[in-house]
């Protein structure tokens, strides 16, 4: 019992009790923990602690030449690694001037929007499970596993797919790809649309949802808010668009908004980004299609990398907002300083913010929403 | 007009600039420390700039970087860096720095603002009051490399347990760390 | 001497013995501790494609209390430590660890500061599963190995008895 | 003496029948929701997995106890205890067939017809929330404390909807006996539909339905063991068989309760538009009448767990809401129309 609590909310009672949840929670996803101080089941204060990963990546990567650094960039955000890894790629070629080809540019943007489809896929179903829906998360991964041996059948892994090298990409694409998305394809939106059946116009599912932990559109971006989540706010930003990288420039796709920035809101842009994801992969493989069989995957990169001395910020927007490397070089083969920017840090940082005054329930809700990945908070 | 012009005029004229570098397209700023939330204001509010929204804030160690007497020493290993720094000749300049990635959102420019910290003073102000943001990567700025932020409303350990006796991330702490132990005791 | 009444067929006590390894076995209800990548491809094994459930983990324990088998999926870094060492001293005997993944095997590649080099620094593991992260195969391939280990075992014959039998 | 020998077996009969019900229950819940869920399930443990609920009643049995050091011991111990025995005691009113005439003896397929039935079953369901609280309690858990609270909030709220839907059952046949009602549900009602309590009751019907679920702690009530918010609820900190009791007796409510629905609304054994009772002889009606039964308590437990693996989990304020403001106001008119109703015809 705190004896000294500040009321902050118009709950105040008197007595307060602290519940620890986490870091071995079931809706903690293994790693996170908040302290919250509870009247009732109504969080007066939620104290987020994290850390519980904190491998030492940034470390790590000072100590590793800039190849070596690529695999452990897949450990970051390990539901959706392509955008991780091409995020960090973009970034040294940046420092080193490298312009990638189109087609290398290509077969990284379709990957990325696999990666996106299957990230966003486990987020609504980890959503579901939260929020006690367990059978949609079923119906999610079995489709997740067909992108899955997508990935594994173009690059030998399954999760850590190490996509990619520094100045382009090192296998194209097989020849049956076009064969296995078709087939892929109308599984994922049957998925998804089973999905919305079962939730989005589920009563339950909207009263648990709309209006909880709502955020405005100041708020967020005064918190470093990005991504889905932002865009849940009603601010439409995406450096898809805004920072065009890849030639995303060249795709016809839209970018969702929500209203309130609320559980249901951030749950509803998800569902539409992989539709939108879905198109942005038809127009890609259409164009690279266009492209001569003989054409470069890789830039003309040197053996050993040593990017001239200088230091450079590179962002894309990964599944959960923007990515981005910072890259420090001193000129030697091993990069002086890597800083990540992690979108889910940023986000989950505004966290007490977020659930003060809501039930414990809605903690559950609001966090599994935000989709913070463990490995990529705490690095 | 392009930005670095445009944030030397802003800054420029109250004196605000140490250094100004351009990598790659990234415009990167230095600013005098105590006067950072000044700096910060101006950027933020003078209106051809516009910079609202704080993406990130870390620190660098520069301690390697700042020890160019003894590249002779190892001149097997001293390639490609001498770009970098012969100018330091006399003390060494401050070893810490911090960073602020800054990003306008009306017209999707980036900038980075330093500042220099040295390792007798490390304490810059916190941000935390003009951007929200601000509050874990300071926290973590701390944790890893131990400059101190003041006005900070909970400036404590953000990724290492309370206890933890060293700052990690500075260059000389060794990557397997000092043999820091858990306490792994726990009372019932 | 006892263990030879055993060894000779004490057909009550063997039979026992089979019907509670047997139920013990066929119900390992899992406490999955996903921290890291390995955690997402647990969950893969738990869901659809893989179905851990057909061995009757089916019911994902997260009450230690309640839970056979802890699936440790994911690093452990020093500032988790104490919260993993609690959780496995909670768990109720019989008990076993397996081990996903080559970071809680050995560290894997974090080789660094923050990340203990192993959970068998904490706790004694019983299967370990390597590959980074493994596949969820591999997984039930643990979980194969575990209705074997437990098989084998001696419920109901004191410890000090059981270790002499032969041919186990 | 004849009479006490009969009832003894009747009583062991029912609750071997309870039993292997509750057993058989927990498989189908679990291929049920992996049929839902497009995976095999368990199919390792006997046949079809059939005899995974064995397997697992025989690994609770043989895990290690454990009393947490902290807990109130006697608490504790008598937690799973008060929940499981109600849950075992009140299907005691409950029929399961019609009779059955063996040896010129006739023998109602129901282990006592006591005249206040509903009742007892109200008395008896109450118990077992005591059960939850106390190993909530008795626990030194927060979430134990937590899921117990939340669990006595629920099941007292939801215990009145559930009592006034029971009165207006009442009213429509002038009985507390279970017995009674199921024999009054023969024949037609209107001329065309079959003579079942749901159509004389249909808004009591779905006020019952909701309130039982909830009763029984199920989805979309399940927020006493709301897996992903307080780990386990009231029993996080059992384990071995404390535990196994918790989750059985759960299922065995379950039977209880799709036994109540099917004797008051679903016209016990009777089919409907044929009186098989008419045409058979005296001991294989009784055997017929008690698949019949079965078959309707089967459907509503097939209905527990098909509910359960659709539908989200409400929140703890919308439950107390939807209890105190929907569903009580609901029974009240419904009561009130039902009493308007028999005013006016009788």
């Amino acid at each position: 019992m705190n004896q000294n609590p500040t009321p902050q909310t118009g709950h105040e009672t008197g007595d307060y009790v602290t519940v620890n949840i986490g870091p071995s929670h079931p809706a903690m996803h293994g790693t996170l923990r908040v302290i919250t101080l509870t009247d009732g089941e109504y969080i007066i204060k939620a104290d987020p602690e994290i850390g519980y990963l904190h491998r030492g990546v940034e470390k790590l990567g000072e100590n590793l030449t800039y190849h070596q650094f690529i695999p452990i960039t897949d450990r970051l955000n390990y539901c959706s690694a392509i955008p991780n890894n091409v995020s960090y790629e973009m970034a040294v070629e940046k420092l080193m001037g490298i312009e990638v080809p189109e087609k290398a540019q290509l077969i990284r943007v379709i990957m990325m929007e696999l990666a996106r489809i299957a990230d966003h896929q486990v987020c609504v179903g980890i959503l579901g499970v939260d929020l006690g829906a367990f059978t949609p998360f079923f119906y999610l991964i079995i489709q997740r596993e067909e992108i899955y041996e997508i990935f594994e059948w173009f690059n030998g892994a399954r999760l850590t797919n190490t996509f990619g090298r520094i100045g382009g990409v090192d296998a194209d694409l097989p020849d049956d790809f076009e064969e296995r998305w078709e087939e892929l394809k109308p599984n994922v939106r049957k998925a998804n649309e089973e999905t919305e059946k079962l939730l989005t116009h589920n009563r339950i599912w909207m009263d648990r949802t709309i209006g909880v932990s709502a955020f405005s559109a100041e708020d967020a971006l005064n918190w470093g808010f990005t991504g889905p989540c932002l865009r849940a706010c009603g601010v439409k930003r995406d450096l898809r668009k805004d920072e065009p990288y890849c030639m995303y420039d060249k795709f016809d796709f839209e970018v969702p908004v929500g209203k309130n920035g609320d559980v249901f809101d951030r749950y509803k842009v998800r569902m539409i980004e992989m539709e939108q994801s879905i198109r942005i992969i038809d127009q890609a493989y259409k164009l690279y299609k266009e492209m001569p069989a003989d054409a470069p995957l890789m830039a003309r990169v040197p053996k050993t990398i040593k990017p001239p001395a200088g230091e450079v910020y590179s962002a894309l927007e990964s599944p959960n907002g923007e990515l981005g490397f910072f890259v420090k070089s001193d000129g030697s083969a091993n990069p002086y300083r890597i800083r990540i920017r992690p979108p889910c840090y940023m986000i989950y940082q505004a966290f007490p913010e977020l659930v003060k005054g809501e039930l414990i329930a809605d903690l559950v809700a609001c966090l599994s929403s935000l989709n913070v990945i463990a490995g990529e908070l705490d690095r | 007009m392009d930005l670095k012009k445009r944030v030397e005029q802003c800054l420029g004229p109250e004196s605000l600039v140490v250094a100004m570098t351009e990598c790659q397209g990234d415009v990167s700023v230095e600013v005098p420390k105590r006067r950072l939330l000044e700096a910060m204001r101006l950027l933020r509010d003078t209106p051809d700039l516009g910079f609202d929204f704080l993406s990130d804030v870390f620190g660098v160690d520069n301690l390697d970087l700042n020890k160019p007497k003894k590249k002779p020493k190892k001149a097997e290993e001293g390639e490609g860096a001498e770009a970098e720094e012969p100018k330091e000749k006399g003390p060494l300049p401050p070893r810490f720095e911090v960073v602020y990635l800054l990003l306008c959102l009306e017209r999707n420019e980036r900038l980075q603002v330093k500042v220099r910290v040295s390792e007798d003073d490390m304490e810059v102000d916190s941000l935390t009051s003009m951007w929200k943001a601000a509050t874990w990567p300071e926290r973590e700025a701390f944790d890893m490399y131990g400059v101190r932020f003041k006005g900070h409303p909970n400036l404590k350990r953000l990724l290492m347990w309370d206890d933890f006796p060293a700052h990690p991330l500075r260059k000389d702490y060794p990557l397997e760390g000092q043999g820091e132990e858990r306490h792994l005791i726990y009372e019932d | 001497m006892a263990t030879e009444a055993y060894n000779g067929g004490g057909w009550i006590a063997t039979k026992l013995e089979w019907l509670i390894n047997w139920g013990r076995k066929r119900s390992p209800w899992p406490l999955p501790y996903g921290t890291a990548c390995c955690g997402i491809e647990m969950m893969c094994a738990l869901a659809a494609g893989y179905d851990m459930a057909r061995f009757g983990a089916e019911r994902p324990s997260f009450s230690p209390r309640q839970a056979d088998v802890l699936i440790q999926a994911g690093t452990i870094t020093m500032k988790m430590a104490p919260v993993f060492k609690k959780i496995y001293d909670q768990m109720a005997e019989p008990k076993c660890v397996i081990s996903m993944g080559a970071c809680a095997c050995s560290g894997g590649v974090f080789r660094t500061y923050s990340t203990l080099q192993g959970i068998d620094k904490l706790v004694p593991v019983d299967i370990y599963i390597p590959g980074c992260p493994p596949r969820p195969e591999a997984l039930l391939q643990a979980l194969l190995m575990f209705i074997k280990k437990t098989e084998k075992s001696h419920p109901i014959i004191h410890k000090k008895y059981s270790d002499l039998l032969v041919g186990t | 003496m004849d009479d006490w020998l009969i009832a003894i077996i009747k009583v062991v009969c029912i609750w071997v029948w309870v039993l292997l019900i509750a057993v058989v229950m927990t498989w189908v819940e679990r291929r049920g929701a992996a049929m839902i869920q497009d995976r095999p399930g368990p199919n390792r443990a006997g046949p079809f997995g059939l005899f995974q609920p064995i397997a697992d009643g025989i690994k609770l049995f043989t895990k290690e106890e454990i009393i947490p050091a902290r807990s109130q011991k006697l608490l504790y111990i008598l937690g799973p205890l008060l929940f499981s025995l109600p849950a075992f005691s009140a299907y005691a009113v409950v029929p399961f067939g019609d009779k059955i005439i063996l040896g010129g003896k006739e023998i109602i397929l129901q282990v006592s017809d006591v005249n206040i039935g509903f009742l007892f079953i109200l008395a008896i369901g109450s118990m077992a929330v005591y059960g939850i609280i106390l190993g909530g309690w008795g626990s030194t858990n927060k979430y134990s404390i937590l899921g117990g609270l939340r669990s006595t909030a629920q099941m007292i709220s939801y215990e009145v909807p559930l009592g006034l839907s029971l009165l207006a059952v009442v009213f429509v046949y002038g009985t507390f006996s279970l017995r009674e009602i199921s024999l009054a549900q023969q024949g037609t009602f209107l001329g065309f539909l079959p003579n079942w309590g749901i159509f004389k009751q249909p808004l009591g019907f779905i006020l019952f339905i909701v309130a039982a679920y909830a009763e029984a702690n199920r989805v979309p009530f399940d927020l006493p063991e709301a897996e992903s918010e307080i780990v386990a609820g009231y029993h996080t900190e059992y384990g071995s068989m404390r535990l196994g009791l918790y989750l059985f007796g759960e299922y065995v409510n379950l039977v209880t309760i799709s036994g109540v629905i099917v004797a008051l609304y679903f016209g016990s054994w009777h089919l409907p538009y044929i009186n098989l009772g008419a045409y058979l002889g005296p001991v294989l009606w009784g055997i017929v009448s008690f698949c019949i039964f079965f078959l309707k308590v089967s459907f509503f437990l097939w209905l527990f767990v098909w509910v359960r693996w659709t539908l989200p989990r409400f929140r703890y304020d919308q439950v107390m809401g939807l209890g105190w403001k929907a569903l009580i106001p609901l029974a009240l008119f419904n009561i009130f129309i039902t009493a308007l109703f028999i005013q006016l015809t009788v």
